[in-house]
């Protein structure tokens, strides 16, 4: 499964999405986020599944993406 | 399905234009990130197990660490590459583990066994720096969103990895004896073989995909002379020789050696004498990869096919 | 526990003193040993990301490493010495790290078990009444949170999967606990020394358990062939207590790896 | 002593556009004679750079006014987190990573 890694500089930051990764499941790719992307001493750091990532829209495409 | 024709997308990305998803992209313009993206991971991946050979055998507890803490990065941006490839619908899976060996398109001086702390050190110096040049003339330039953003953590740690070999460099240098010895030898071999690595000279160059979609920006021979920049300043401040000087009245540097070369893999050797070869018997040397080519490829997959059977019927 | 702190070895009573360095010795010696077998899977390792886990794993086992060699000075250790030219049988490290894992589900194993019995121990050293030793503590802990998800993670793995997967982890796991549980020792000897004397928080009989309650949801999974808890046999009869390791339990890590850990073929390079 | 630490904001971090006390890696800095003391910290027990610091903050301190001689005593309690990073060094560090 591919995951979504997002982190932020600081307290108080947008999340900022810096990559993603590929595990298993939820706890190894918890522990693959961190030993891929830990390095730039980000504040906190978290991933999710990229199929729970919904387009809603891209103003290319249309201003609403319904089924794809 | 792309929203743009290949023309209007070369005149969109010439104009700074960023693709954001897979989706915009022409059947032209994808090939051409595909080949990039392979290219680059393969060479970042391959990376790892050369700096491996060395690393194991590096000198201290302390030059372990940062030894291993590359090699994880090499490896991290391998992954950044490959990741990128698997949203164009290419298998990570079958380019890590099935491929023959011989089809990765690393370059051939990843291919070469690092035999001792001077060619790793090297390597960091020479090698790291060949892949900075290049992957900064990519950030600065590509017009692929998601590996812009990827490579600003890709450029940082590279930057490391280089500073690491002119360090070392340095610090050998002044140790003298033996040390400074390997160190000379090293750069006998590693400098011409990353000087080959940009490739084909301009003037022998056909038109290039990735200039005219904006994956990168500088030539093959501006690369190299960038790189040259960097390296051949380095040996000379540390009393080490390099085959090639600045040229004062271009300003540019000269090589001062027949180019391209006939190499004696076995005996890591340039075979200057012989004079300039064609670039068609280099790139049969190429494709034929170089002595550690299959052990490096096996040494990724050792446990791959066996752990995911094991893992893989649940 | 003690009602004063030592700042360095020269306040800790004689007897003591040479059980904490040869504590702080066994600790260095582990932690470096098991970073070499985590950096062999480096590339070996199933997946691309669990191999850049195992490059992050053998950095910190390292990094820790350098930090115990470091506090043997205080011992006056002569630290280079100790790092590059003792022979094997001067090593201090577990048992179970002599030798290179032959397949993953013996790295699993080294990560899930012998990993955790490490950090066992120095959890135990927390309060310790020597203080440049409890001063580290915390930093390595910390940094060893990962590795235990990791391995757990792993070992699940095998257990969720095939009967064959089980039962890889649960051979693994059969050779690796009996060591892994004698190397906390006998709770009379040296252990109980270390305990009355506040340098470690628990006798060995209670980081045992501390240990086994860490682990037993994985062992249990994966139908490890004892019943878990208390019964795992203890094999203590002549068990060393200066290099924590069992009667017959050999020489120490094989010659190949002891060349590495000294880097012996790079000793041109090495400066200063 | 400000004068010590406005040279230690001179030295960078190896990997990343912040200085060392920016980064919160300075625990103290002292002067005895021509000898200055600093405590210092790593992010990490196996920090790659740390040759590179001890060295850059060597290199730099000895080319202050009266300074012979620089310790650099090794500190890991409280041990370095990310709390520890200067509400400027986050600002620096934001812009990076925002420039991408």
């Amino acid at each position: 499964m591919v995951y979504e890694v997002f982190a932020r500089k600081a307290r108080g930051d947008r999340l900022q999405h810096i990559g993603s990764v590929s595990a298993p499941g939820d706890e190894l790719a918890k522990v693959y986020a961190h030993a891929t992307y830990d390095e730039e001493k980000w504040f906190d750091m978290w991933v999710a599944p990229r199929d729970r990532f919904l387009e809603v829209f891209n103003v290319d495409r249309g201003v609403f993406v319904g089924e794809r | 399905m792309s929203p743009f024709n290949d023309d209007e997308l070369k005149q969109k990305v010439r104009e700074g234009f960023l693709l954001e998803s897979p989706d915009e992209m022409t059947e032209g313009y994808r090939k051409a990130i595909v080949t990039q993206l392979t290219v680059q991971g393969d060479t970042e991946l391959i990376s790892a197990p050369a700096y491996w050979m060395a690393a194991r055998d590096a000198p201290s507890n302390n030059t372990q660490v940062t030894v291993v803490a590359i090699i994880q990065d090499e490896l991290a941006h391998a992954n950044i590459a490959y990741r990128l490839l698997e949203d164009m619908g290419v298998s990570r899976e079958k380019l890590v583990y099935e491929r023959e060996p011989a089809q990765f398109k690393h370059p051939y001086g990843f291919d070469q066994p690092l035999e001792n702390w001077a060619e790793m050190v090297v390597a960091n110096g020479f090698f790291d720096r060949a892949g900075y040049t290049l992957l900064s003339d990519v950030f600065s330039n590509t017009s692929y969103g998601p590996l812009k953003r990827a490579l600003v953590k890709v450029d940082l740690e590279e930057n490391f990895h280089l500073r690491h070999g002119e360090n070392w460099m340095r610090r050998l240098s002044k140790a003298g004896g033996e040390a400074r010895a390997k160190v000379q030898r090293a750069i006998d071999w590693m400098f011409p073989m990353t000087v080959e690595w940009f490739g084909l000279p301009d003037d022998r160059k056909r038109h290039s995909d990735q200039l005219d979609y904006r994956l990168k920006g500088l030539t093959n021979d501006q690369l190299r002379q960038e790189w040259m920049s960097h390296t051949v300043a380095l040996c000379k401040r540390n009393g080490f020789r390099a085959p090639a000087h600045r040229d004062d009245a271009t300003g540019r540097y000269v090589l001062e050696y027949p180019f391209p070369c006939r190499y004696d893999a076995a005996a890591k050797r340039w075979l200057f004498d012989e004079g300039e070869i064609t670039w068609d018997e280099v790139f049969d040397r190429w494709k034929a990869r170089g002595p550690m080519n299959e052990r490096y490829v096996e040494s990724i997959r050792r446990s791959h096919a066996s752990v995911s059977r094991l893992l893989g019927a649940a | 526990m003690a009602t004063t702190l030592a700042g360095s070895a020269a306040d800790l009573r004689a007897d003591v003193r040479e059980a904490v360095r040869d504590l702080v010795l066994v600790l260095a010696d582990s932690k470096r040993l098991l970073g070499f077998r985590y950096g062999a899977w480096i590339l070996g390792a199933p997946e691309l990301e669990t191999g850049i886990a195992c490059a992050s794993m053998a950095q910190d086992e390292w990094g820790h490493a350098r930090l115990m060699y470091a506090l043997l000075k205080d011992f006056d250790e002569d630290v280079d010495r100790l790092e590059h030219a003792r022979p094997p049988r001067e090593y201090r490290s577990m048992e179970v790290l002599d030798r290179e894992p032959d397949d993953w589900a013996g790295v699993v194993g080294l990560n899930a078990l012998a990993d955790t019995a490490l950090s066992v121990q120095l959890a135990a050293l927390q309060r310790c009444g020597y203080l440049p030793l409890r001063q580290r503590v915390e930093k390595l802990l910390a940094e060893e949170q990962y590795h235990r998800a990791h391995g757990m993670a792993w070992a699940r793995r095998y257990a969720a999967a095939t009967p064959a997967a089980r039962e890889a982890f649960a051979s693994v796991a059969r050779a690796t606990l009996p060591p892994l549980l004698a190397w906390f020792g006998p709770q009379d000897g040296r252990g109980a020394l270390l305990a009355n004397a506040g340098i470690c928080e628990s006798a060995p009989d209670e980081l045992r358990r501390g240990f086994l309650a860490l682990v037993a949801p994985v062992l249990e999974a994966t139908a490890v062939a004892w019943p878990v808890a208390e019964a795992v046999p203890l094999e203590l009869d002549g068990f060393d207590e200066v290099r924590r390791r069992r009667a017959g339990a050999g020489e120490g890590p094989d010659a190949e790896t002891i060349t590495r850990v000294r880097g012996d073929r790079n000793r041109d390079f090495l400066l200063e | 002593m400000a004068g010590l630490w406005a040279a230690l904001r001179d030295v960078m971090d190896p990997e990343f556009p912040i200085t060392i006390v920016d980064l919160g890696l300075i625990y103290d800095v002292r002067r005895r004679g021509d000898v200055v003391e600093v405590d210092l910290t790593f992010t990490a027990t196996a920090c790659p750079c740390m040759d590179f610091i001890r060295e850059d903050i060597r290199e730099r301190l000895l080319r202050e006014d009266g300074v012979g001689e620089v310790r650099i005593l090794e500190v890991w309690s409280p041990p370095w987190t990310r709390a520890r990073i200067s509400a400027e060094g986050r600002a620096v560090l934001r812009k990076h990573g925002v420039a991408a």
